[in-house]
């Protein structure tokens, strides 16, 4: 498989970079030509996902979040990683509804929203070494 | 981000504005706490025409109102949802639980 | 100095990366509320460096291009690395009019670019190992 | 980005719009490098009204341009600079060899 474009993002886990991170992505991923919704959808689930390495993979400290992005033909893949907690139960953790701090409201929606708009999304961790989401997307061409 | 308030008979209306994020659902949060603290509403209406994206934090933020509003017997609804919104709220299963206007008028003589 | 914020950020070095590299630098610096005038600036400053790194650096070669983006109360310092070619003459490489290759039709004004849009521009390297450009921007505070 | 062109009497007006940098700056050499070679112009004019983003790239593209005409004995103008392309052009000494117009009109009737 042919890598067309690579581009790799590091940044501190704080909170006011979810909103700089699905920018990055979204601008990578703009020479796909995707849709606006297409745009949309992929912005939301790396929002989800760095969401997740900071309050998650961190607990609120201070971490650094890394976002793999490759381009493989009319398909974006991005990894999204922490090198926080870890996740002990990744099948119950990507459950509907389940979460493990209902006391910060999360809606345990997270990996929902991830599968509905990506075309993929694998997930490895190791509990005390960290977490990785692996998402895929593949943009329809125009006819 | 931005959060602005008016109430119309007994009802609260939340303007969310921006991108609600778990960046900004912390000021939103307070924000909106305080002001059902303040004005003591029997409904609440989330106005969403301002609000450009959303992602699952902010279904915590409006399941966390819609919890607290309904245990004392008042109702919730939601205005105005652009489409990229109104997605996210079908994916995370709101639609069953609060119901959707096309605009406050509506919501007002519905709920 | 406590760094309030940072990021890096890792491209291939191909000319389309160009204008995704300015404006990742722009959202990053978007938190301390620059003016449009500050964000032109940077965005400018940043597509020089990142040209010359894919242009002079690799010499249109496959290889990566660094960024690094501090945040420091109201001061962005970026660094623009690639492990290129390397400088021979950084005194004369930064001189007005003077480019190594005029047959691509450069103007030779890239370094002084960059001068006049930021505050500090420094310039570390060594032949065959590569070129840092640092540099660093004050934005004013609002009265 | 994009490029347009127009002939007035003996002068090819050159349309930039969107971002001029290096990674722009091949299709937009060989396109106006086409159209001088076809219309063959005295003159020459960049209408920059549409041009948001340039940097020095594109101030090498223009003087590439500038050093043909002019070995012909034709002259360059530069029309519609935004704030932001004019300080660029300012900064790089190109105010110095190619004049800057407001309109058109009357770079055409100056030049
Ligand atoms: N990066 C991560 N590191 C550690 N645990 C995680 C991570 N991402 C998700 N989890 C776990 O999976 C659960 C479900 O995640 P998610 O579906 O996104 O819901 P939420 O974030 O609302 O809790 C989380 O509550 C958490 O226990
Ligand atoms: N990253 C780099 N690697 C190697 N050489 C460089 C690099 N950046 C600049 N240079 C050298 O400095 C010269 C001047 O750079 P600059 O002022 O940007 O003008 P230009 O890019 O138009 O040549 C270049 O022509 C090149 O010889």
């Amino acid at each position: 498989m042919r890598v067309d474009n690579e581009m790799k993002l590091e940044f501190l886990s704080k909170s006011q970079n979810e909103s700089f991170a699905r920018s990055v992505v979204a601008a990578f991923a703009a020479q796909l030509d995707p849709t606006i919704e297409e745009i949309t959808e992929i912005k939301t689930a790396v929002s989800e996902a760095v969401t997740n390495a900071i309050i998650h993979g961190y607990e609120y400290q201070e971490g650094y979040v890394t976002i793999i992005c490759r381009i493989i033909e009319n398909t974006v893949e991005i990894e999204v990683i922490d090198k926080g907690k870890g996740i002990e139960d990744i099948e119950k953790a990507r459950q509907p509804l389940y979460t493990s701090k209902p006391e910060l409201e999360r809606s345990g929606m997270g990996f929902t929203v991830m599968e509905a708009f990506m075309d993929q999304v694998d997930v490895i961790s190791e509990l005390g070494k960290g977490t990785t989401v692996i998402m895929k997307k593949t943009f329809k061409k125009e006819l | 981000m931005g959060v602005s308030f008016e109430t119309l008979n007994n009802t609260l209306i939340i303007k969310l504005n921006g991108e609600l994020d778990h960046h900004s659902s912390t000021y939103i949060r307070d924000s909106i706490d305080e002001a059902i603290l303040k004005k003591n509403p029997r409904n609440i209406i989330f106005d969403m025409s301002g609000l450009n994206f959303m992602d699952s934090s902010g279904i915590g933020v409006i399941i966390g109102r819609y919890k607290q509003i309904t245990s004392n017997g008042g109702k919730v609804g939601i205005v105005s949802m652009k489409p990229q919104i109104k997605r996210i709220y079908e994916i995370c299963g709101l639609k069953r639980i609060i119901p959707n206007y096309d605009s406050i008028k509506t919501a007002i003589e519905k709920l």
